[in-house]
């Protein structure tokens, strides 16, 4: 009926392939997280600093990263600044772009989960006598993680999807880029893919689960 | 069969990769020129129908063709036999050789000069898959894939690549369109010659038939060397095998 | 001794404190009750500096709260504070609630700090809630363990903001015992209330708020059996 | 830095491909919206049981990245529907469907967000079930939902940066033709990366001042 | 006339109505009263079948709510509910907030709807608020045009939830002074409250609840000069 017939044992076969590209898709995702976290907060602090330098470049960090394409970004740390005379490997390239697009969207959502905890609690702790990066740290801080957990684990899944991108700029080592050479190489599209579709399928749900579990461990309270 | 389709459809699609200068790609009007576009015309006309070029990037090709959306590529694809059992491919009807191209100021010199350097290609094609090899035989030096043609050459003039093995005639044009600062052809790979073969559905027999007279008179008319010298030239590569049959 | 002279404060174009002046001793219990909107919680979040005032002083113990040379965070742990809601810290367990300004603000260890939370715990009547989080208690008992946190640093003073508001009329009872336990035991608190019946039986005097003025003050029997202005009046009339 | 060979022409051709993002974008973005406020009721009225496979068929759309959805929904279409359709109509179908896999989240937040009490206070009333999503649910629902939608609509416009691989010539991918003709990336890719942030930026303000605006309310 | 006749619920395992008998005549008002969680909203959301039961019966003018046969859109048109919060549409303005249900409902023009929104809200003193949006009430006006917009149905009894509980003290008045007027104009209510004021005033009858049971009822004299079941005994003391 389709005039092609369909050869799963031939993909199924580069299956350790891809999965040794999964590994590193993985690896990707949860670096460009953590650093996306960290760079999140810093910004977010920057945001409320009050200080009108810190507060532009918080801005327009969040502004680019939510208002071009992921690819564009991706494309521009690599190509973009090389142009400048820095040069990075595929590898750090996708990390860069990444962890950019996360930060920028992390501290758009920890704005919201700011809004959602009550005045009264950066106050309560100012009134015992904590400062405000000690307010900040041990009462705002942690309620914030908290709230924007969910996100959070969002913004992984996107991470995953994101490090499809990498091939743009010389990526050949995760699941995506595995695929494609895979594919080069034998021409079996559809098994290739599909497979790497179920792969993908699978990281993202085991991330969304995960991070339900996580989170009702978590949280106690 | 496909033949008859496409003689009663009046119209041959051929899948073409247009980032593949000078194979494949644009001119000035952003309208599509190249070596396999003419040759796509010069099927069509053969067949007495109209050519319609499709844009394919590299991993549509496949199912461009399985999905009936094209009847045949012309898009410069090595006939490597892994491929074979998906597809069926004429005989050759272009071969490459391969150039090494250097950033000046890494020093590179020859093909061997390249161990330990960071090298690239464009992802998926013979020379990449070769380069990859070979970058891993020496078991130094990085190799890295880009998604196109441009893409290498940008990377190569920018210094993230050192030096990078492409086509010939691709190392050649780039290098005389003074568009990349700081880049040389410095000397050919010794890779395997690339024969590219036009490819169609693997039981298409009648089609891949008259694509095999096709591509044997478009040599015996003078009309592959004509294209040559108009794409290329210099001197036109065999595409017969030395001692073997086909 | 809190002392508030002449104190100004607008927001925006709204003046919300036009020239407050009060003097608190120590051990002085003074209840300021008034309507929605009169500025009484502004006065108080003044009071312990968490908002800046157009003019005027405050001072405690002598120390200016408004002066450039201030320490704020040090003054802040003489001046305990009580909000109307969401005192608790709600990732933190009762006794992480506590323990936290004692370890990050004295740099007390962790034991100290424990022993001294589970004191004033035990103190409000929650001793055996130490590790429960805030969200499985009652109004009231948060209530009760945001008294026992501000308590845990030792205040000379206590402001409470209606702490009573927000709860069911239930547990009402139960926080009020706690706060007259603390007037019996001497504490200095400034206490914004609605709830008259307490007023009347802890204050040592009772301010009435209109419109960012003090508008009257006097002993409880005095403002609730021969309130003089006529606001006062009519306020005392609504409330019952 | 900037004197470049590029042409009119190539503006033009630029303009071209930053019209057809725009037309795929709209169609994707108005037939996935109807599809995922269809899906998102259908799911609420079904329960979480009786929804799963329906569910489960919009996860995918959601976690698998959209190069290999577009790349097998092209292969699907010729392969198995045996369709003669274009890349370009293959690109909609697609994209329509990753919007309603979004878009029904999106929905079933909104719904979630109307507090079960007003709605009891219009059953109370007298209205039907349909009277009350049509007159209470759906406009305090839209309120909640209408950013997280702006926010969508931009994504796929910003997403559809990858149709390219169903051969149809959008903004990036016209860039990169040019890029391929000129070698000026930079140049080239600022003008691309410009272009989405005008689209963009107005609109993710315009959907942070609704939000703001109603959260007022 | 309303009739509860052994009316059983649970949500899950817990049962949440343990057998309910009341009968409220035309033109009585019967308050209710009774702790947290007794059980006094879900008896209110039976008796409009907004929740099933699992047995007994109700009947509202003969008619059996909970019968398949009932069609309960219209039966509600006969029965007005107020809740607690959360009664208005916030996104109409005050008179499409109370003309609503009369057009999509009953079918009515809008002229003929709005004259009678018009009136009803003047009635409850909200003749000047009609184009209004209901976040620019306080929230006794918006209890007040909840209480219009049931009104506006025309319904022979009206329930009320608890319609004061979230209000500021100061907005408590207006709201029940609306409630007494309704009472006075021989309006059939059941009105879940804590103001025992209110209860007190305007009842003909006051149930007590506990946990499920409708423990006590009697007239208010009764109920609160001198109650019987010890349970009612703790609670009004407690109340105050
Ligand atoms: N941070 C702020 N920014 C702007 N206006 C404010 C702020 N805080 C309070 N206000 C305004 O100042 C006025 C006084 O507020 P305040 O909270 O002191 O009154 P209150 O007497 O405590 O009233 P309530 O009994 O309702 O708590 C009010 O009109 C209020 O809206
Ligand atoms: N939809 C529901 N699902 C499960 N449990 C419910 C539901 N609604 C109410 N309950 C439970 O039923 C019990 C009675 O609730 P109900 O709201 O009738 O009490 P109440 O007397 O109105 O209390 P309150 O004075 O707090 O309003 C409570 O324990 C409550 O948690
Ligand atoms: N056309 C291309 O982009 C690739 C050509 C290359 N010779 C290959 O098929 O591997
Ligand atoms: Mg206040
Ligand atoms: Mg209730």
């Amino acid at each position: 009926m389709f005039n092609y017939t369909f050869q799963w044992k031939q993909a199924l076969n580069r299956l350790p392939q891809m999965l040794d590209g999964a590994l590193v898709t993985m690896e990707i995702a949860i670096l460009s997280m953590a650093l996306g976290i960290a760079l999140a907060i810093l910004l977010t602090v920057f945001r409320l600093s009050g200080s009108r330098p810190l507060m532009a470049f918080a801005t327009t960090w969040v502004e680019i990263a939510r208002n071009t394409p992921a690819l564009f970004q991706i494309y521009m740390a690599h190509f973009g600044v090389a142009s400048f005379g820095i040069h990075f490997s595929p590898f750090v390239s996708i990390l860069i772009g990444i962890t950019f697009n996360n930060a920028g969207y992390l501290t758009e959502n920890f704005r919201g989960a700011l809004k959602a905890i009550p005045d009264t609690q950066g106050r309560a702790g100012r009134s015992l006598g904590l400062t405000q990066l000690q307010s900040f740290r041990y009462i705002i801080l942690p309620q914030m993680l908290r709230i924007s957990f969910l996100p959070m684990t969002n913004q992984m899944v996107w991470a995953i999807l994101m490090t499809s991108l990498g091939v743009t700029v010389g990526m050949n080592s995760d699941l995506y880029g595995v695929t494609q050479d895979l594919n080069a190489l034998t021409f079996r599209t559809f098994e290739l893919f599909a497979l790497a579709a179920v792969i993908f399928y699978l990281i993202t749900k085991t991330i969304t689960i995960g991070g339900r579990l996580i989170a009702a461990r978590l949280f106690r309270y | 069969d496909k033949l008859d389709d496409i003689i009663s459809s009046g119209t041959l699609r051929c899948a073409v990769v247009l980032d593949f200068p000078p194979m494949g790609m644009r001119d000035a009007n952003n309208v599509p020129i190249g070596f396999d576009v003419d040759y796509c015309n010069d099927l069509a006309a053969a067949l007495g129908v109209e050519a319609e070029i499709v844009e394919t990037p590299f991993p549509e090709r496949i199912p461009a063709l399985m999905s009936g959306r094209v009847d045949v590529g012309v898009a410069s694809t090595s006939d490597t036999l892994e491929r074979a059992k998906t597809v069926g491919f004429s005989i050759p009807y272009f071969a490459f050789e391969m150039a090494v191209t250097a950033n000046s100021g890494t020093g590179i010199t020859s093909y061997e000069g390249m161990k330990g350097h960071t090298v690239g290609a464009v992802a998926g094609t013979y020379e990449a898959i070769a380069l990859e090899a070979q970058v891993k035989e020496w078991g130094e030096g990085e190799f890295r894939p880009y998604q196109t043609q441009a893409d290498v050459f940008l990377a190569l003039s920018q210094g993230q690549l050192d030096a990078t093995v492409s086509t010939s005639t691709v190392a050649q044009a780039n290098v005389q369109s003074g568009n990349y600062k700081d880049i040389t052809v410095v000397g050919f790979a010794p890779f395997d010659t690339d024969y590219v073969a036009l490819f169609a559905k693997r039981d298409e027999y009648g089609f891949l038939n008259y694509l095999d007279l096709f591509v044997n008179q478009q040599v015996r008319t003078g009309r592959y060397d004509e294209l040559y010298e108009k794409w290329v030239g210099g001197e036109v590569p065999k595409l017969m095998v030395p001692n073997a049959y086909r | 001794m809190i002392e508030i002279q002449n104190v100004r404060k607008s927001f925006g174009d709204l003046e919300v404190l036009k020239g407050i002046d009060l003097t608190v001793q120590r051990g002085e219990v003074v209840t300021v009750i008034g309507g929605s909107g009169s500025g009484k919680s502004t006065l108080l979040t003044c009071i312990n500096g968490l908002e800046p005032i157009d003019s005027g002083r405050i001072t405690i113990d002598g120390t200016e709260v408004h002066a450039k040379s201030t320490n704020l965070n040090k003054l802040r742990r003489k001046v305990g504070i009580v909000f109307q809601q969401w005192n608790a810290f709600p990732h933190l367990t009762v006794l992480e609630n506590v323990t936290l300004a004692p370890r990050k603000v004295l740099g007390m260890a962790k034991a100290e700090a424990e022993a001294i939370a589970e004191k004033q715990l035990r103190h409000v009547g929650l001793g055996d809630k130490l590790t429960t989080y805030p969200s499985r208690l009652s109004g009231g008992q948060q209530q009760r363990m945001a008294i026992a946190r501000a308590l845990a640093m030792s205040p000379d003073y206590m402001l409470f903001d209606e702490v009573t508001s927000a709860l069911d009329p239930q547990l009402v009872g139960e926080v009020l015992e706690t706060l007259k336990m603390l007037a019996e035991e001497g504490m200095t608190m400034i206490c914004v209330t609605h709830e008259m019946g307490f007023a009347r039986d802890v204050s040592n005097r009772v301010a009435f708020f209109h419109q960012g003025i003090m508008a009257e003050i006097g002993a409880p029997d005095q403002l609730f059996g021969d309130p003089q202005h006529p606001e006062t009046q009519k306020f005392l009339a609504n409330v019952r | 830095m900037f004197d470049t060979a590029l042409t009119a022409n190539d503006l033009v051709f630029l303009a071209k491909g930053a019209g057809i993002t725009i037309l795929v974008t709209a169609i994707s973005v108005v037939i996935g919206t109807l599809l995922g406020i269809l899906f998102g009721v259908i799911r609420m009225q079904l329960g979480p049981v009786l929804a799963a496979p329906l569910t489960f068929f919009l996860d995918i759309f959601r976690s698998v990245p959209l190069l290999i959805q577009l790349v097998l929904g092209n292969a699907f279409v010729g392969m198995v529907l045996q369709l003669q359709i274009s890349g370009f109509t293959v690109a909609c179908i697609v994209l329509s469907l990753y919007t309603s896999a979004y878009c029904a989240e999106i929905v079933r937040g909104g719904i979630d967000a109307v507090p079960e009490i007003t709605r009891r206070a219009a059953r109370s009333l007298g209205l039907t079930w349909g009277q009350d999503m049509r007159y209470i649910v759906l406009p305090l629902a839209t309120r909640v939902a209408l950013p997280s939608w702006i926010g969508l609509a931009l994504g796929v416009m910003k997403d559809s940066a990858l149709v390219y691989v169903v051969q149809v010539t959008e903004l990036l991918k016209s860039t990169q033709i040019l890029i391929t003709r000129l070698q000026e990336p930079l140049f080239l890719l600022l003008i691309c990366g410009a272009f989405y942030f005008v689209i963009s930026f107005p609109l993710a303000r315009f959907g942070g001042y609704l939000e703001k605006r109603w959260s007022n309310d």
